[in-house]
């Protein structure tokens, strides 16, 4: 099957915004509207097709694959599975609230604003789409353009430093990455004796040489850490969250932090598996540390953005961890806990961002506290987003954190019981970042004042799908499971020392 | 109907009150709330008779029926649904958990009447019975270990209810914490079963552990013993029980319900509820029966010096909780639960006197304050009176029998557990005189003016400080309502005691040794597969523990008598004389002091050490200051070369030249 | 003393000649027609008589394009093969797009028009006969015939101190170079006796053995005086302060066509006629591709000065093209002739801003003259933001394809570490690229350029290319140059087939490459 | 045979001598002198080597014009000399040893050659080897591009020439603006501080 | 007289001429060594001529006598115009461009 439903989802947002930067005069203020509208359009396709997914098979779906450069070996290739499908989704979600978010406050230089905005999500669904490693390359690359600017133009303190430092920080990464994927195809090329293709189906079944697979792995990874973040390759995480305006920030944390995991399991897991089992103690031990480290700095620091920032470290830690346990049950919890991880950070942000607003602007948790006494709704939401945070159990992120455990306890034991440890300051920081904010004292510059309707529109339906996703997460499990299990399946053989099973079709679709 | 729909409608009518309160607060007027927050509570006693009932109409061996919403969350390999488990342990406990809570509930309509969280407090609440709930009717181990976490949440919640007050939100902070420690030994240990059996709910788990473990294998006792260390978590044990005292600063209708009456149980509940498990890994029962011991004998000597009222009942309920566990971990089920239950009475009904007490003190809570409420309250006097009685153990009252049978199985196993048991009667002789301490200073003596102006016809109303810090707080929201209330003033709160005060009293009758044994028949069928259900100590071995444990607490009665009310100077003496002994206690054992050295400091201090050394040594200045600087050192290395000498890049290109040419020749040769 | 023989002239092609022809025959024109006085002459009728041989040039060169081997013509002295003219194509826009970019330059005042714009078609052709040479006479004169003319118009403006300063080193140097070419010319004539490229191809393969040293040495002489020309590290060091000195137009034409041409050369020599050296001199290559990406970025991180960061850079880029000489396969050739498109795209967008910043901001051609760009006129803000995006490799841009071409090659090749090489360079140069953006961008901004560590090196003074013509009026040819190459350079980036072709037409010149 | 090897010996040296005295005389009137007697020097040497015409156009061309030319500029640009003064100091010490270096490695390479025939006096020549006549044969036949390259660059130079020393017209009246071709910042005085 | 003396003695001079570039700074005397080391390549053009018996060499030669020529015009050409623009005739004191 042949459609172009994703190429549709995918670049219907930058038509969007294109449009919305050519209208005349007036009509352009309304231009954000526009913006606004395109993202709920591939919003709306993502939860249709999330509808009618097909939930049993592997295999993708809605393909799209034509030559491209055919010099190159580069194909324009699109689809999805389960897998790709809720990362879509949730972005397409995030980038509907975070651009309704921006549409409720006054920019300078608005157009350029959303289409930044709006080609930063065309560029991050093309890299969750794509089925081709260079055009996963070239997405990925490109997401950093329009951030570069939104953080750069639009930014707070020192924005411009933070946004170099990011740009910088990400794209040497990305870089690496794009040698590392050259390097593999080609070399893979060159084993099979085939033609040259990027074809993710294509590599999937030449494997290389374990020798060749570890230097690549290493590329790829470098690439995936870094925009994660994890420790120690976080260094340009403080810098980049304090200058960024809100929405944007959301973005930055929620949706471009899973890029990394999403790629480790795409293209890392099902390509190089005997490199991913020969760094897998290395990897979970960035792992462990991240969560570790990203919580202790977590309930030490006085910005809620960076409290929120930390945090993130340590849940992609976990996430990493999951994905590394080299164990379905993990990557099962792995991919639950992104799409949880989104969302909750998501709401985190605008928290924040209501938060300040009460605070005369300032997002210290010294400047802050009682805020909860006049806005018990306000409370009641950010209460619960901070528990899903803290993957108490009854939330989607605990069953999240439990297949991740469990897959850890499954394959290395000793990684998963440190790391639960990180489960329980997970509670301190979050609980920390609650008190601090809404109860204690009343801090001197605290007008406490209950959620307005705009807030309200913004936060609340948010959190209605954190609770529904609480309540039924088996929404996600049941539609993931047989993509998620194809990605790690031949990893996990390696791992238990099966005959590695061969690479099926089916995993990665229709090979072109 | 079935029992399983009973049970459903169980979970339901809290978790509808949750929510209508919550959302609705704005509507709802007046005392609204509360009326709705306890009514709702009553259904789901009433549909918690309605179990009941069904399932006593059935056979006793098909007395445990299971039923599933919908998947929870089930994929590779895992498979846990929405299920809930209805036997009699979990009817028993149902039961227990609502009525008390009703009571408790209409014990709070009146009392936290002024409160400005008055709606908040009613759905917090009802969240509350709701989780305990779920978590006692849970049916599988993630079920329970979400209710478990509810449970926990809501005590964080009602813990720092008067969020307002640094003393609570920091109580708050520290039970969560360590209730979240234990539920990762609980996730721990249900994957260490799930390993072990594919099998998530509780008939599986026990079935696939028998045949999966030896008796005492090293994994099971493994699993049983991060078991306990969620169970001590819940239930305030060594080491993880200093957030209990602390716990006190909610309001006292929470003291009641949560600290006392029933979530503290839930540890005994889960040791009962998972007996198979323990029964295969009797190494891990013991470990859990010496605690438990040694708990009660610490919070026992701990409440003989602390001077707040609500903190000595907080550790009065510790020391009884101690008491529990060991029952249930010398595999005394019976005894274990039937003291839960009474104490569950006479430990709310305390709790209430001492809020009724407090409310007349105008929310002091220092017994050194307090004397002489005999007159002007007796209805309080009467009923704390009764509690204290059943409390102490005196003779025919529920905790008499409750107590003294699991002491009697205790000692019945022989052995080792003889000494336990000897300690726990030891205790008990502590419980009896710490109980009538407080009867005596707070009834009787020297009045208080707060006494006197009640007699006077008046109430006092302080403006409301923190009674930690003594601090003045206005009452607005997130503090204390500005009135207070008194069992003799407010008609819910007496309604609520006088039950409760009943129960106290006749509870016990529902075991007399050789007499009654309606319980334990009742709950025969959860422990049928037990090695123990037929093990009973002697009638006269009973009998004698009765006469035994019924003398000790006379004795204690006697002991406090004689210091408080004839030679009230003694004491003081006592406490300069054994100043050393006192201080320690005073300091509960410096648990607290423990564990801050142990985990809290320096977990703060790593975070400390990475925000200012990792952060800025590594992370920015080696990887980023040092790629950089590196960069930098190029940079200028460049320029200087490029100093615009012509003559200079002419010796560079000549540099060039020769380096490559050199290159050719030795490639050539 | 033998009787005076007959010569007998040699056959000549002249359709195959007719690109050459057209821009010699082109320039000869201008010089006499301007002569003439008149303002009309000097101000329009040189430039278009200049466009118009180049747009010949161009059309000759299409017409007689022809992939595969081709005959050499005249005895051995030219091919004009698919890769002589693909680059002459590139020299010809690069001529054309400087013609535009001068109209209002004050060097072709004080050269006077006529000059001025024959010596550029002199240097042009200059370059197609370097770029088709087959014989290592014709290559010398090649080199020299495109190097005098530049040495000129490097100094052509003769007030202008700067200007005469760049002139002088160019020259300097440019003839150290030019003789050591020569002398490792000489040198590899000596070992194998001939000089046609065929001839020394078979040489090598038969009595004179590759690793003769005298040959050898011969190679490093040449390879140095082609890499001069390349400006690739360490021979790089006269490319920033001749661009800045340079009239910045000139300059534009330096970085792209003269790059191309050492690199047309370049290829020719090592892979036609050393190609049986490969293994020797590979690595020396290799080492020179290191030094020279490094060097050239890191040189380029703090310069305030427009000219000389886009020189640097150039010194980097340079680096990455050697790449695709080292691998010394077909895709490697491709590659490089691909990356060398591109890199006249994204050169010329970025030139077009300077020049029409330079002559209206007091900063001249340092970096503040961009300030607020991004606000002020986006035409100009754009097309320079797409420059430096694609210089810096980005997706979506041509620049990203080059890269990854050049990647593959080497890849392919068997040089890894060379692919490697390549996105280090990127990283470094994303520090200078991204701040000219965020100057434009991301309003008014402390541009941090890094302490020099050690000794101080002595501040860089920007150079004034205020012109009366562009004082106030705007500046429509330089804009419409800029935007029509940003455009080019994202449209191939989008759509690179058309580009992939020729680049695969110009591959199999050389039969004996794999 | 000997006589021819003399005459080797006393060109070569008198080529190096002048070679060097272009390198080390002060005066640059001197240097250009000593050109002139290393160019000659050379011709000889041609002429060992048995290039005629080469020798002739060298002594003519080369000694004869293009030295001239030198004379002229010399005389009008007056080069006053200087001493090797230590500005880049480094530099000027270190350029000979390179050179030296340079020298070492060439020489290495030919001698290190594996090529016989350039241990002999050179192949068998064919009667009127580079005699005026073999050489217009070549260039009319098989050089005629760079022949014809080379004299279209001799008039490009005459251009050249013409832009940079030619007498500008019309361009003194220069409008204002930054004074025209100096540098956009501070007047020279102040640069070049260390 | 063997070839390979010839072309040492080319390599000498060649060698002279690259030092006396580095060293002087006279533009005038820079030029001259410019002219040696052009002329280095001439003799080893003709001296390998004669060794294979081939005129390319001297006709490479002949060209490379006009290149020096040509050189020698433009260079004299600058140093003339810089003279006129009274800047010092000074190779050292043209190194404003730089860093």
């Amino acid at each position: 099957m042949l459609t172009i439903h994703l190429s549709i989802v995918i670049f219907l947002p930058l038509a969007a915004a294109l449009l919305a930067a050519v209208l005349p005069g007036r009509a352009g203020r309304a231009g954000r509207w526009l913006v606004l509208a395109g993202t709920a359009g591939s919003l709306a396709y993502a939860v249709a097709m999330i509808a009618d997914l097909d939930a049993s098979s592997a295999g993708l779906q809605y393909v799209t694959d034509i030559a491209w450069i055919s010099e190159l070996g580069i194909r324009y290739s699109l689809g999805v599975d389960g897998l790709s499908l809720f990362m879509v989704a949730l972005t397409t979600l995030l980038w509907f609230f975070a651009t309704l978010a921006a549409c409720l406050r006054e920019w300078e230089h608005p157009r350029l604003f959303f289409f930044q905005l709006a080609l930063a999500e065309t560029a991050v669904l093309g890299v969750f789409c794509a089925q081709d490693l260079a055009l996963f390359v070239l997405f990925f690359d490109l997401t950093l353009v329009p951030f570069y600017f939104l953080v750069g133009a639009w930014g707070e303190r020192d924005r411009v430093r933070a946004t170099t430092k990011l740009i910088i920080y990400t794209l040497v990464g990305s870089l690496l990455m794009l040698a590392g994927a050259v390097a593999l195809g080609v070399l893979a090329a060159q084993e099979s004796g085939g033609e040259l293709s990027f074809a993710l189906a294509d590599l999937t079944e030449r494997t290389l040489p374990e020798g060749t697979q570890q230097w690549i792995f290493v590329l790829f990874a470098a690439a995936f850490l870094v925009k994660m973040p994890a420790f120690p390759l976080h260094g340009w995480m403080p810098d980049a969250y304090r200058a960024a305006p809100i929405p944007v920030l959301i973005l930055l944390s929620a949706v471009l932090s899973k890029l990394g995991a999403y790629g480790f399991l795409r293209v890392v897991l099902p390509i190089l598996p005997d490199a991913s089992l020969h760094f897998q103690e290395i990897v979970l031990v960035i792992a462990v540390v991240s969560i570790l480290y990203g919580s202790a700095l977590a309930f030490s620091q006085d910005e809620a953005r960076l409290v929120v920032g930390y945090s993130s470290v340590a849940q992609l830690g976990f996430i990493t961890l999951g994905i590394f346990s080299l164990d379905d049950l993990g990557a099962q919890g792995a991919v639950l806990q992104m799409v949880n991880h989104a969302l909750v950070v998501g709401a985190l942000f605008l928290v924040i961002g209501v938060l300040a607003r009460r605070t005369g602007g300032s997002e210290s948790l010294a400047q802050m506290g009682g805020i909860a006494m006049r806005a018990p709704v306000l409370a009641a939401l950010f209460l619960v987003v901070g528990f899903a945070t803290l993957a108490m159990p009854g939330t989607a992120n605990f069953i999240g954190e439990l297949l991740i455990l469990f897959g850890a306890f499954e394959s290395k034991l000793v990684f998963g019981i440190v790391a639960s440890a990180g489960v329980a300051l997970a509670a301190v920081y979050m609980i920390r970042f609650y008190q601090r904010a809404m109860h204690n004292r009343i801090g001197e510059r605290v007008a406490s004042r209950d959620l307005g309707v705009r807030e309200l529109a913004v936060v609340a339906p948010l959190v209605l799908v954190i609770v529904a996703l609480s309540v039924y997460p088996q929404l996600v499990l049941e539609r993931t499971e047989a993509a998620t299990v194809a990605k790690v399946e031949r990893a996990q053989s390696l791992a238990r020392g099966e005959p590695p099973a061969a690479p099926t079709a089916a995993a990665e679709g229709a090979s072109p | 109907m079935s029992a399983t729909t009973y049970a459903w409608l169980v979970l339901a009518f809290p978790l509808a009150g949750t929510l209508v309160i919550a959302l609705g607060w704005r509507v709802l007027f007046g005392r609204l709330a509360g009326w709705l927050g306890s009514f709702a509570i009553l259904l789901s006693f009433a549909a918690g008779v309605g179990a009941l009932l069904e399932l006593l109409a059935l056979p006793e061996e098909e007395r445990s029926l299971t039923a599933s919403a919908f998947d929870y969350a089930s994929t590779a390999g895992l498979d846990a649904d929405l299920g809930i488990l209805v036997d009699p342990l979990s009817v028993f406990m149902v039961l227990v958990v609502s009525g008390v809570s009703f009571l408790i509930h209409l014990y709070s309509v009146a009392y936290i009447a002024s409160d400005g969280g008055y709606a908040r407090f009613f759905s917090y609440l009802n969240f509350f019975v709701f989780s305990m709930l779920l978590l006692v009717l849970a049916g599988n181990f993630v079920l329970l270990i979400v209710g478990w976490a509810f449970v926990g949440a809501a005590s964080y919640l009602l813990i720092s209810f008067w969020y307002r007050r640094m003393t609570a939100t920091a109580a708050g902070i520290k039970a969560f914490v360590i209730n979240v420690v234990g539920d990762v030994g609980l996730v721990l240990a249900t994957f260490l079963l799930f390993q072990a059996t594919g099998a998530l709910d509780y008939a599986g788990v026990f079935t696939g552990a028998e045949e999966a473990f030896a008796e005492n294998d090293g994994t099971l006792v493994a699993a049983c013993l991060l078991l306990l260390v969620g169970a001590f978590a819940k239930s305030a044990q060594i080491p993880l029980h200093t957030w209990l005292p602390d716990a006190m600063e909610g309001p006292t209708p929470v003291s009641a319900l949560i600290h006392a009456a029933t979530m503290v149980t839930a540890g005994v509940y889960l040791i009962a509820r998972t007996h198979p498990l323990f029964e295969l890994a009797p190494a891990a029962a013991d470990v859990a029966a010496i605690i438990g011991t040694l708990t009660l004998v610490m919070a026992a000597t701990i409440a003989l010096v602390v001077t707040d009222l609500k903190r000595v009942i907080a550790y009065s309920t510790m020391s009884q909780i101690g008491y529990m566990v060991l029952g249930v971990s010398v595999f005394a089920y019976g005894a274990g639960l039937f003291h839960l239950m009474t104490h569950a009475f006479f430990k709310a009904l305390l709790f209430m006197g001492a809020g009724s007490v407090i409310g007349a003190m105008g929310g002091e809570q220092s017994l050194d304050r307090m004397g002489g409420f005999r007159k002007a309250m007796p209805f309080t006097f009467a009923t704390f009176t009764l509690g204290a009685l059943a409390l102490a153990g005196a003779p025919l009252l529920s905790g008499f029998f409750s107590k003294d049978e699991i002491l009697a199985f205790t000692i019945d196993r022989g052995g080792g557990y003889v000494i336990l048991g000897v300690v726990g009667y030891v205790a008990a002789l502590i419980t009896a005189f710490y109980a009538f301490r407080m009867v005596f200073r707070v009834f009787f003596g020297k009045a208080a003016p707060e006494a006197a102006e009640l007699a006077r016809g008046g109430i006092h109303h302080a403006d409301p400080q923190n009674p930690a810090t003594g601090e003045v707080e206005d009452s607005d929201v997130g503090f204390p309502g500005p009135e207070h209330h008194v069992a003799e003033r407010s008609a819910p709160m007496a309604a609520a005691m006088a039950p409760l005060a009943l129960l106290s009293v006749v509870a016990g009758l529902v075991a007399i040794p050789g007499v009654t044994d309606t319980l334990e028949h009742f709950l025969e069928p959860t422990f049928a597969d037990s090695r123990f259900i037929d093990v009973h100590p002697s009638e006269s071995a009973e009998y004698i523990g009765l006469a035994v444990g019924g003398a000790i607490g006379l004795l204690g009665i006697a002991i406090a008598y004689v210091l408080y009310m004839r030679r009230p100077g003694v004491t003081l003496a006592l406490r300069d004389r054994l100043r050393p002994v006192h201080s320690f206690l005073a300091r509960k054992w410096y648990f607290d002091e423990l564990l801050d050295a142990l985990f809290v400091r320096p977990a703060a201090g790593f975070g400390r050490f990475g925000r200012t050394v990792v952060e800025s040594a590594l992370v920015q200045g080696l990887l980023v200051g040092g790629a950089s600087g590196a960069v930098r050192a190029g940079t200028s290395f460049a320029r200087t070369i490029q100093s615009g000498y012509l003559r200079a890049y002419a010796l560079l290109l000549f540099v060039g030249v020769s380096g490559l040419a050199l290159y050719f020749l030795i490639a050539s040769a | 003393m033998t009787p005076v023989a007959q010569i007998e002239a040699p056959a000549i092609d002249y359709l195959q000649l007719a690109p050459i022809l057209a821009t010699l025959g082109g320039s000869i024109v201008v010089l006499m027609v301007g002569l003439l006085p008149g303002r009309f002459v000097q101000r329009a009728l040189m430039p278009a008589l200049t466009l118009v041989s180049l747009f010949a040039a161009i059309a000759f060169a299409v017409a007689i394009w022809e992939p595969g081997e081709v005959e050499p013509i005249v005895e051995g002295a030219l091919s004009m093969d698919t890769l002589a003219l693909g680059l002459s194509v590139l020299f010809y826009s690069a001529g054309v797009f400087t013609v535009l970019l001068s109209l209002r330059a004050r060097a072709v005042r004080e050269a006077g028009a006529g000059e001025y714009h024959s010596l550029l078609l002199a240097s042009i052709t200059g370059m197609t006969v370097l770029a088709a040479a087959d014989n290592l006479v014709t290559v010398f004169v090649g080199f020299e015939l495109l190097s005098i003319p530049l040495y000129v118009l490097c100094g052509s403006r003769v007030r202008s101190e700067p200007s005469l300063e760049s002139g002088l080193k160019y020259l300097v140097i440019g003839s150290v170079g030019s003789a050591t070419l020569l002398y490792g010319l000489a040198l590899i004539y000596g070992a194998t006796g001939a000089t046609n490229f065929p001839a020394i191809a078979a040489a090598l393969e038969g009595s004179v053995g590759a690793t003769d040293p005298l040959f050898l040495t011969g190679v490093a002489l040449s390879a140095t005086g082609l890499a001069f020309k390349a400006s690739v590290a360490p021979f790089h060091q006269w490319t920033p302060d001749v661009y800045q000195g340079a009239p910045t137009p000139i300059t534009a034409f330096m970085a792209v066509a003269t790059k191309a041409a050492a690199f047309a050369i370049f290829l020719r020599l090592f892979l036609d006629a050393l190609a049986p050296a490969q293994p020797d001199w590979a690595p020396a290559l290799a080492a020179l591709a290191w030094t020279t990406i490094v060097i050239g970025n890191v040189g380029a991180i703090a310069q305030s000065s427009l000219k000389r960061m886009l020189a640097w850079s150039g010194v980097g880029q340079a680096g990455y093209m050697l790449v695709g000489v080292v691998v010394g396969t077909q895709l490697g050739l491709q590659a490089t002739a691909f990356y060398l498109a591109v890199y006249l795209l994204m050169n010329v967008a970025a030139f077009a801003v300077v020049i029409a910043r330079e002559r209206r901001s007091e900063h001249g051609d340092g970096i503040r003259s961009l300030e607020g760009l991004g606000a002020a006129s986006p035409w100009l803000a754009w097309p320079m933001t797409i420059a430096m995006l694609a210089l810096a490799g980005i997706p979506l841009t041509a620049g990203f394809f080059g890269k990854f071409y050049l990647i593959e090659a080497a890849v392919e090749g068997g040089w890894e570490s060379l692919g490697v090489a390549i996105v280090i360079g990127s990283m470094l140069s994303l520090v200078y690229y991204l701040r000219v953006l965020a100057v434009m961008w991301m309003g008014p901004i402390e541009i941090e350029l890094p302490a020099p560590v050690g000794r101080v090196a002595r501040r860089v003074k920007p150079v004034g290319g205020w012109s009366p013509e562009a004082g106030a009026r705007a500046q429509p040819e330089v804009s419409a140059v800029a935007i029509a190459a940003a455009a080019a350079t994202i449209v191939l980036g989008i759509v690179p087939g058309v580009l992939f072709d020729v680049a695969a037409d110009v591959g199999p010149v050389f039969g004996t490459l794999l | 045979m000997l006589f021819e090897q003399i005459i080797f010996f006393a060109a070569a040296l008198l080529a190096i001598g002048g070679a060097l005295g272009v390198v080390l005389l002060q005066n640059p009137f001197y240097s250009v002198l000593s050109l002139v007697v290393h160019l000659i020097a050379l011709a000889v040497l041609f002429l060992l080597l048995s290039a005629e015409f080469l020798a002739a156009a060298q002594v003519v061309v080369y000694a004869g014009a293009v030295m001239v030319l030198y004379i002229f500029v010399t005389a009008y640009v007056g080069g006053s000399d200087q001493p090797l003064r230590p500005e880049g100091g480094a530099v000027a010490r270190l350029g000979p040893v390179f050179a030296a270096v340079l020298f070492v490695e060439l020489t290495i390479a030919v001698v290190g050659s594996s090529l016989q025939v350039i241990d002999t006096r050179g192949a068998e020549l064919e009667a009127g080897f580079g005699s005026p006549a073999a050489i217009g044969e070549l260039l009319l036949g098989k050089f005629l591009i760079a022949f014809e390259a080379a004299s279209y660059l001799l008039l490009v130079t005459a251009v050249g020439a013409i832009v940079l020393a030619g007498r500008r017209r019309g361009l003194e009246e220069v409008p204002g603006g930054p004074e025209e071709g100096t540098r956009a910042e501070a007047p020279r005085a102040t640069e070049g501080a260390a | 007289m063997d070839v390979a003396w010839f072309v040492v003695l080319s390599a000498f001079i060649f060698c002279i001429g690259a030092a006396g570039v580095m060293s002087r700074r006279s533009p005038l005397v820079v030029l001259l060594c410019l002219e040696l080391m052009l002329n280095a390549g001439t003799l080893a053009l003709i001296a390998f001529a004669r060794m294979h018996g081939t005129g390319d060499g001297q006709i490479f030669a002949l060209i490379v006598m006009v290149v020096a020529a040509c050189e020698v015009v433009v260079g004299l050409g600058l140093i003339v115009s810089v003279y006129r623009r009274r800047l010092p005739i000074d190779v050292d004191k043209l190194s404003e461009l730089r860093g």
